[in-house]
C-alpha cells in the first residue's frame, strides 16, 4: 500500500470534488474538469494552503509558547489579557503589522530590500513542508529529505545578507556579516553531526531515520551529536546564546533594524518558522519522532491523530528547553563563537562520527539505547 | 595639612603669584593663587605634594570678576583641597590644567560653555552639553531664566 | 570593510539614557571613541538659583534618578556647611538609612541593566522585582518611589512609620538570598567569564589620572572609599569594609559592586537596629529663622540680606553609588544659593571612555559601558 | 507503532471546512451588508493595534526607569502585548519618557517620522507634557508636543508603572474608537 | 573598617560550564510557576486594602510590601470647607503649579480662594501639603492621571474636593513648627490703621487695638490716620504673610518677637 501521505490526502480530496463537479456539469466543461492536469494542480494548491496554515498556525503557537514560558522564567506572566492566556496575542501582532504602512529608506536598495525578506520567508515555508510531521502527514517519497531540508536551511544567511546589505544601515550591515559568518561556520558541524545519524540509521530519508528508531532513540548512543546539533542549530535559529546578528545591546535590532510592517513581520515569523523546524529535527533525528516507547500503553497512541500530537509535545518541549537556555544564558562574542564553531564544534562532530561508526561496527547500539529493545 | 603647611609648600616655588591660603571646612584649605602661577601650581600640586586627583573643575560668576576654582584629591593624605583663581570678566581666561591632569578636560569644556572662562591651550574645546554653536552661556547671572511663554508668568514671592 | 564612525545614540539600547557614543571601527574592532553628552542637560545648576534652599531638593532627586537619596544628602551636605547648620544624630542615621538603601536600589538597578546588555534576560527582571521591595520601603516613609524630597536643610522631613524597621529587616534578608542567586547567574556561567575577564580594563594609574572614581577605581585596587576616608553623616560609627578587586576588569567591577551590596546590607542591619533603640528629634531645633519655616513668603528678595544671615561656602564630597560625588554651594546670604556646582562621578567616568574601549570588538561596548553604570541625568545635569 | 485512524483525519477535517467556509461567507457577506465594509473590518485592525503596541525603546529621563519598572516582573507590561523594540521602524507608539531637550529635539523628530503610520505618543511625566520642574530653564522643549503630536498625557513626576500601564489602556480606548 | 578582597568563588568547575545559571533558572521557573510575583494591574492594586497584609518577601505570593501606602504622595484631597485661603500651599509650591482661584462661598468683598493645582506642573513633592497649616490639603494614593488633552490636567477645588470625598488614604505627616519661627513685626510709626491686616488674615488672628492719640505738641503734625493699631496673636498666626501682601505702607514686616 502507497504510504498516505499529505499530499495524497489532498489529491483525493481534489479529485473526488472535481469527479462529482464535472460529472454534474455537461461538457465539454466537465471534461475540462475531470482532467488529470487540472486536479493535480489544484491538489498541490490544496497542499500547499494545508501546509501554509499548519505552519503559520504551528509558527504562532510557538511564539506564544514561549512567551509565556518565558514570563515564568523571568517571575511574570507573559501575554495574558489578549484572547484566553493570551493565545490571540500573536494574532493580533501579525494584523497590526499587516496593517502598517510599507516604506523603504530613502537610499535603500530596493529590489534587495523587497525580495530578501520574501526569500528567507519562501525558504523557510519550504523547509516546513519538506518535513515528515507524522506518518499520515508528510511530502510524499522523498528519499533525500534530510539532505534537502538541510540545503534549504542554509539559504538564509544569503537572503539575510541580502536584506541588511540592501536597507543600507551600518548596523543592518553589521548584523547581516555577522549572520552570514555565524550560519557558515555551524553548517558544518550540523553537517557532520547529521552524518552520524545518517551512519546509525542507514538512510537520508527522515520517515526511515524516524522508523529507525522505533526500538531505540538516537539521543542516548548519539549524545554528542545531540549536543553538537543543539548548539548548531542554536546558532542557525539566531537565539540566544549565540544571537549576535540581531543582538539588541550593540546593533539596535541587527539585520532587520530598517524593516517595519510586514516586511518585519516577515522576518519574525520566518525566524520562528526556522525555529520550529529546527525543534522538528532535533526530534526526528533524535527523538523518535511521532513514534513514543513501546512500553508506554497503546491507549497512549490510538486516538486519532496520535502521531501528530505526540509530535507536536516533543517538539514544543525542545523549544522549551531552547527557551530555557534562552533565559538562563548571556551571548556570547563574535570571535568567540566563531571560535568554538571552528575548534570546538567540528572536533566534536568528527568525534561523534566516529562514534557512530564504532557502535555501528561492533553492533552494541540496543543496549546503549534509553529506551530498551522490545525484544524481537 | 594645615593652610600653613600649605602655604609653607607652596611659597618657595610660586612666590607671589601665591595669594592666600585660607582655612575652608572639609578641605585641607583653599589656595587663591593669581592666574599666571596656575601652570607652575599644578604642577607642584601633583608632583611635590601628591594630589593626583583633581576631582572637579568650576568657575563662578561674581559679575565684576570670575572665580576658577578646583579640587584636587590625595590618596596619599586622605584628603582635599581647594585652589582659586580669580580672573577678570572681561579678558576671562586661565591656562588649562588638562595638561597636568587629563580629567581635567571635561570639566574645563563645561566651564567655558556655561560660565565663559577661556582655557588656554586647552587640547578639544568644544560644546559639551549645550548644542555646538549655542551663543550663550547660561550660569553667567546676566543670564535669566523665564517662564514658557504659553504659561502666565506669576511672582513667586509676596 | 573599511574604518567608519557609527554613532551609538542618543537613541540606542546600549546607552540606557540620552547620550551618544561615537565610535570608529574597522570591522568589529573600534579605533576611537567620542562620547557626546548632553542631551539630558537640563540647567539645573541654574534652576538651583531660583530656588529656595529646600526645594533645590527635589532637583536633585531627578538630577540623578537611579541615587536620588545620595545626591540629596550630596547637596544637603553642602548647604549645611554654607548655612552653618548641624543636623541632630537620628536625622543622620535616617541619611545613612537611605544612602545605603539606595545604594542597593541603584546597584541592583545596574546589575539588570548590565546583564541585559549581556544578553542575559532574566536577570533583569529579577532585578527590576527585587529593587522594587528597596522602592516599596522608600515609599513606606517618604512617600514616593524615585522623587523622594525627603532630606531637608537641618534634618529629614518626618520620621519612620510604625513597622519599618521589621520590613527592613524582612527585605534584607530576601535580598541576601537574592544576592547568591545573581551570582549564580553570572559568575556561575562560563560564557559570563569568558565575555568579561580581561575586558575594559584601566589600571589604577588611568583611573587617577582621568578622574574615574567609584568602584571602577575600587576594581582597578585602589582602596579609597570616602565612607571611610573623609566620613561624612554617621559613617565613623558603623562597622563595613570597603570592597576592593585587582583585575581592573569588567568581572571586578562586578565584584566589586557585588560585594558593596552585600556590605551595605551589613551596614543596613546596624542603622535599622540603631534607629529601633534610639528614638528623636529628626530635624534641628535652631535652624535659620526663614529656614524653620521653609514655606512661608519670606519677603522680597534682598530681604535676608538686610538680616545679615552669615555668608557661606559649602563643599561636600558624598561616596554616591557611581563614584564620588562633590558639591560646592555658594552662599552669599540671600535665601536661594547664589551658586551651585556639582561634579558627577559618571561625568568623569564617561569623560575616560576613550581609555578603557579603544582595542576591543564593537560587541563589548555594552559590557564595558553596562560596568561603568552610566547615568545620563547626572553627568548632563 | 503508527496506528493513525482509518480514514484520515484531515480529510475528516476538510469535509467539515467545506461546509464552514460557505457558512461562514454568508455570515460575513449579511453583516457587511447590514453595516457597511468599514464596521465589520476596522475593529478588527482596530482590536490588532491596540492589542499589540509596540513602543520605541529609549530612555530619556526618570520617566525611563519606571518604564522599565513597568516592563518589570512585578507590573508585567508585556500582558497587554506591549513590547519594546529598538528599531523605530518596528514600533507604533513613542512613550516620552523624561526631559525632552532642544539638544535632542530634532533626532525625536526624526524617531518620530521613521515609524510608520498608524502611530502614537505618549507624554509620560510632567517634563514630556510641559517640561515639568525644568520647564523654565533654557535648554528644555516645554512639553513634547511642541514637536510630535500627543495622543495621550500621564501625568506624574515619574508617574508610577501603574500609571503608565492606565496611560496605555487610554490610549487603547482611544484607538477603539478610531476613525481614520 | 578595612578593605574586603573581592574574588570569585573559589569553586569555580569549568565542566559545570552552563549547569549553575541554568539550574537558577529553573528554579525560579519552579517558584513562579504557581503563582508569578505579577500584580495583575487593572484588576488588582498594590494600594487596595485587601494587599495589606497579603503581598510579602516571600516566593509564592505577588513580591512586595503592602503596607507602604500610607504616606504615599498622589493627586491632592482639598477640604474646601476647612481651607482658610492661606495661600501658603501656592507660595511653597517649588514648581508654581498652585493657582488660587475663586470658589463660591465666600462673601463677595473677600471671596474665598482655594488652590487649583495643574498636575502637569506638579512634581508631587509634598511641600504645600506640609506647609497646609489646617491640614486640609492632604495627598492621597490616586495616582492614574492620564488624560488626552492636556486642559483635563488641571483639577479644579471643586474637583480637589471631590477626591476628598472619596477617602482615599491620606499622609498623615504633619511637620512640626520650628520653635524659633519669625514672626510677623509690625513698624508702629508707619501704620496708619487702615484695618486691611485684620480684615484679610485667614486666621483672624490680628485684632485692631486702639492706641492713644498722642498730645499734639505745637508745630508738630501728625499724619492722618486711624488712631488703631494691630496686634498678631503669634500662637494663632500661621505665617501666611498676606497682612504683608496687602499693607498698603509696607509697614508689617518679618522678625524676631523679643
Amino acid at each position: 500500500m502507497a504510504p498516505l501521505t499529505l499530499y495524497t490526502v489532498s489529491n483525493d480530496l481534489v479529485s473526488s470534488l472535481l469527479t462529482a463537479l464535472g460529472n454534474a456539469i455537461p461538457n465539454p466543461v466537465g471534461a475540462w474538469l475531470k482532467s488529470p492536469d487540472l486536479i493535480t494542480g489544484l491538489s498541490v494548491l490544496v497542499f500547499a494552503a494545508i501546509l501554509l496554515a499548519a505552519s503559520m498556525l504551528n509558527t504562532i503557537l510557538l511564539i506564544w509558547w514561549e512567551r509565556k514560558l518565558l514570563g515564568r522564567f523571568m517571575d511574570r506572566r507573559g501575554a495574558m489579557h489578549v484572547g484566553y492566556a493570551g493565545l490571540l496575542q500573536n494574532f493580533a501582532d501579525g494584523l497590526k503589522l499587516f496593517r502598517k504602512n510599507t516604506f523603504q529608506p530613502r537610499e535603500a536598495d530596493s529590489l534587495g530590500f523587497y525580495t530578501g525578506p520574501a526569500a528567507y520567508m519562501v525558504t523557510s515555508l519550504i523547509l516546513f513542508g519538506i518535513l515528515p510531521i507524522s506518518s499520515g502527514w508528510n511530502s510524499g517519497a522523498l528519499p533525500l529529505t534530510l539532505l534537502l531540508a538541510l540545503a534549504i536551511f542554509s539559504f538564509a544567511p544569503l537572503f539575510i545578507f541580502i536584506s541588511a546589505w540592501s536597507s543600507n544601515n551600518k548596523y543592518s550591515l553589521m548584523g547581516g556579516m555577522r549572520s552570514a559568518a555565524q550560519m557558515i561556520a555551524y553548517e558544518v558541524p550540523i553537517l557532520l553531526a547529521v552524518v552520524a545519524v545518517v551512519i546509525v540509521a542507514g538512510s537520508f530519508d527522515l520517515t526511515t531515520i524516524v522508523y529507525e528508531q522505533q526500538n531505540y532513540w538516537f539521543w542516548g548512543p548519539l549524545v554528542v551529536a545531540l549536543i553538537v546539533f543543539v548548539a548548531g542549530m542554536l546558532a542557525e535559529m539566531e537565539r540566544i546564546p549565540f544571537d549576535l546578528p540581531e543582538a539588541e545591546a550593540e546593533l539596535v535590532e541587527g539585520w532587520n533594524t530598517e524593516y517595519g510592517g510586514m516586511l518585519f513581520a516577515f522576518f519574525m515569523l520566518a525566524d520562528y518558522l526556522r525555529a520550529l523546524v529546527g525543534s522538528i529535527l532535533v526530534v526526528l533525528l533524535f527523538l523518535g519522532g511521532w513514534t513514543l516507547p513501546t512500553w508506554v500503553p497503546a491507549a497512549a497512541t490510538s486516538f486519532p491523530l496520535a502521531g501528530i500530537f505526540w509530535f507536536m509535545l516533543k517538539t514544543y518541549l525542545v523549544f522549551g528547553l531552547f527557551v530555557w537556555v534562552r533565559a538562563a544564558l548571556p551571548r556570547v562574542r563574535t570571535d568567540q563563537l566563531l571560535r568554538i564553531g571552528w575548534n570546538r564544534m567540528i572536533p566534536l562532530s568528527l568525534l561523534s562520527i566516529f562514534l557512530a561508526a564504532l557502535l555501528v561496527t561492533v553492533k552494541c547500539l540496543p543496549f546503549l539505547g534509553c529506551v530498551p529493545s522490545p525484544g524481537s | 595639612m594645615q593652610p600653613a603647611d600649605l602655604e609653607a609648600a607652596l611659597r618657595p616655588k610660586l612666590g607671589d603669584r601665591l595669594l592666600t591660603v585660607e582655612p575652608f571646612a572639609r578641605t585641607a584649605g583653599r589656595v587663591r593663587f593669581r592666574r599666571d602661577g596656575a601652570l607652575d601650581l599644578f604642577r607642584t600640586m601633583r608632583d611635590d605634594l601628591a594630589y593626583r586627583h583633581l576631582s572637579m573643575v568650576g568657575a563662578i560668576d561674581w559679575v565684576d570678576h570670575r572665580e576658577v576654582f578646583y579640587v584636587l584629591w590625595s590618596d596619599e593624605r586622605t584628603e582635599y583641597v581647594l585652589l582659586s583663581a580669580d580672573v577678570p570678566a572681561d579678558d576671562a581666561r586661565i591656562e588649562t590644567a588638562s595638561g597636568v591632569w587629563p580629567s581635567a578636560n571635561w570639566h574645563e569644556r563645561e566651564a567655558w560653555e556655561m560660565v565663559d572662562v577661556l582655557f588656554d591651550h586647552h587640547p578639544d574645546l568644544r560644546h559639551l552639553l549645550t548644542p555646538d554653536g549655542y551663543a550663550f552661556h547660561p550660569l553667567l547671572r546676566s543670564f535669566k531664566l523665564h517662564e514658557p511663554e504659553e504659561l502666565e508668568v506669576k511672582t513667586r514671592h509676596v | 570593510m573599511s574604518e567608519m564612525w557609527i554613532n551609538m545614540g542618543p537613541q540606542h539600547p546600549m546607552t540606557h539614557g540620552l547620550w551618544n557614543l561615537r565610535v570608529k571601527i574597522d570591522g568589529e574592532m573600534i579605533l576611537d571613541v567620542d562620547p557626546e553628552m548632553g542631551y539630558l542637560h537640563r540647567g539645573i545648576e541654574k534652576i538651583s538659583e531660583d530656588r529656595h534652599y529646600n526645594e533645590v531638593v527635589t532637583l536633585m532627586d531627578r538630577c540623578c534618578y537611579v541615587a536620588g537619596f545620595a545626591w540629596e544628602h550630596l547637596y544637603i551636605l553642602a548647604s549645611e556647611g554654607a548655612l552653618h547648620i548641624q543636623p541632630p544624630e537620628r536625622a543622620e542615621y535616617l541619611r545613612v538609612l537611605c544612602d545605603e538603601f539606595q545604594r542597593i536600589g541603584s546597584h541592583i538597578m545596574w546589575y539588570a541593566a548590565f546583564v541585559q546588555d549581556l544578553g542575559l534576560m532574566s536577570p533583569f527582571l529579577y532585578g527590576m522585582r527585587d529593587r522594587d521591595l528597596v522602592l516599596d520601603l522608600f515609599q513606606s516613609y517618604t512617600g514616593a518611589r524615585m522623587t523622594y524630597e525627603y532630606m531637608r536643610v537641618g534634618g529629614v522631613r518626618s520620621d519612620l512609620p510604625p513597622g519599618f524597621t521589621d520590613r527592613a529587616r524582612q527585605v534584607l534578608d530576601w535580598l541576601t538570598q537574592r544576592y547568591e542567586e545573581y551570582d549564580q547567574l553570572c559568575l556561575g556561567s562560563t560564557i559570563f567569564r569568558k565575555r568579561c575577564d580581561d575586558l575594559g580594563t584601566l589600571k589604577a594609574a588611568d583611573c587617577v589620572a582621568h578622574g574615574v572614581t567609584g568602584p571602577m577605581l575600587r576594581a582597578a585596587g585602589m582602596k579609597r572609599d570616602l565612607r571611610r576616608d573623609r566620613p561624612y553623616a554617621v559613617y565613623p560609627q558603623l562597622d563595613f569594609d570597603v570592597a576592593v578587586a585587582d583585575g581592573a576588569d569588567v568581572t571586578a567591577r562586578y565584584l566589586v559592586r557585588m560585594e558593596e551590596l552585600r556590605q551595605s546590607v551589613r551596614i543596613l542591619r546596624q542603622v535599622v537596629d540603631w534607629l529601633d533603640r534610639h528614638p528623636g528629634p529628626v530635624m534641628a531645633e535652631q535652624l535659620p529663622r526663614w529656614l524653620g519655616a521653609p514655606y512661608a513668603p519670606v519677603g522680597a528678595e534682598g530681604y535676608l540680606l538686610k538680616r545679615n544671615f552669615p555668608k557661606g561656602v559649602g563643599f561636600s564630597s558624598v561616596e554616591e553609588p557611581h563614584g564620588e560625588a562633590q558639591a560646592y554651594v555658594v552662599n552669599e546670604g540671600g535665601e536661594h544659593p547664589y551658586r551651585v556646582k556639582f561634579r558627577s562621578p559618571v561625568f568623569a567616568n564617561i569623560s575616560a571612555a576613550r581609555q578603557y574601549l579603544v582595542g576591543y570588538h564593537v560587541a563589548d561596548i555594552p559590557p564595558i559601558m553596562g560596568s561603568v553604570d552610566v547615568c545620563v541625568g547626572e553627568v548632563d545635569r | 507503532m503508527a496506528s493513525e485512524p482509518a480514514v484520515p483525519f484531515v480529510e475528516i477535517e476538510a469535509l467539515r471546512a467545506q461546509q464552514f467556509v460557505p457558512a461562514a461567507k454568508e455570515a460575513l457577506s449579511a453583516m457587511i451588508a447590514e453595516r457597511g465594509q468599514e464596521k465589520v473590518v476596522r475593529p478588527v485592525f482596530n482590536w490588532a493595534g491596540r492589542n499589540s503596541l509596540f513602543p520605541l525603546h529609549w530612555g530619556l529621563a526618570c520617566c525611563a526607569i519606571e518604564f522599565a519598572a513597568a516592563f518589570g516582573a512585578r507590573w508585567d507590561a508585556e500582558r497587554f502585548g506591549v513590547v519594546p523594540r529598538s528599531s523605530p521602524r518596528q514600533c507604533d507608539l513613542m512613550i516620552v519618557n523624561g526631559t525632552v531637550t532642544w539638544k535632542v529635539a530634532h533626532k525625536l523628530i526624526t524617531l518620530y517620522e521613521q515609524m510608520p503610520e498608524p502611530k502614537w505618543v505618549i507624554a509620560m511625566g510632567n517634563c514630556a507634557t510641559g517640561g515639568g520642574p525644568f520647564r523654565t530653564a533654557y535648554s528644555v522643549v516645554p512639553g513634547v508636543d511642541k514637536l510630535v503630536p500627543v495622543d495621550v498625557y500621564i501625568a506624574g513626576c515619574p508617574p508610577r508603572p501603574e500609571a503608565m500601564l492606565d496611560g496605555i489602556l487610554r490610549l487603547e480606548d482611544l484607538i477603539r474608537e478610531r476613525k481614520e | 573598617m578595612s578593605e574586603v578582597e573581592a574574588k570569585p568563588k573559589a569553586n569555580e568547575n569549568p565542566i559545570l560550564f552552563v549547569a549553575r545559571p541554568m539550574a537558577t533558572a529553573a528554579r525560579q521557573f519552579a517558584r513562579s510557576l504557581v503563582r508569578p510575583s505579577t500584580i495583575v494591574y487593572p484588576f488588582e492594586r498594590l494600594e487596595d486594602p485587601k494587599f495589606r497584609g497579603q503581598v510579602a518577601v516571600a516566593p509564592g505570593k505577588p513580591i512586595g510590601l503592602g503596607e507602604v501606602w500610607d504616606n504615599y504622595r498622589g493627586v491632592h484631597a482639598l477640604n474646601i470647607e476647612t481651607c482658610i485661603s492661606c495661600n501658603l500651599c501656592a507660595f511653597s509650591c517649588p514648581d508654581l503649579c498652585i493657582d488660587m482661584v475663586t470658589v463660591p462661598g465666600g462673601d463677595p468683598k473677600h471671596p474665598k480662594k482655594c488652590p487649583q493645582i495643574d498636575y502637569g506642573k506638579c512634581s508631587y513633592c509634598g511641600f504645600c501639603s506640609d506647609a497646609c497649616p489646617e491640614g486640609c490639603l492632604t495627598m492621597t494614593t490616586r495616582y492614574e492621571l492620564s488624560v488626552t488633552k492636556r486642559a483635563d490636567m488641571v483639577y479644579s477645588p471643586q474637583r480637589l474636593n471631590e477626591v476628598f470625598r472619596t477617602r482615599l488614604p491620606m499622609s498623615p505627616i504633619r511637620l512640626a513648627r520650628p520653635a524659633n519661627e519669625d514672626s510677623i513685626l509690625l513698624d508702629p510709626p508707619l501704620c496708619i490703621g487702615c484695618n486691611a491686616c485684620s480684615r484679610d488674615c485667614p486666621t483672624e488672628c490680628i485684632t485692631m487695638l486702639d492706641i492713644p492719640k498722642p498730645e499734639a505738641k505745637p508745630g508738630e503734625k501728625f499724619p492722618k490716620r486711624i488712631w488703631k493699631e494691630p496686634v498678631i496673636n503669634d500662637s494663632d498666626c500661621v505665617r501666611c504673610g498676606t497682612c504683608i501682601s496687602v499693607c498698603p505702607k509696607e509697614c508689617l514686616f518679618w522678625g524676631t518677637r523679643k
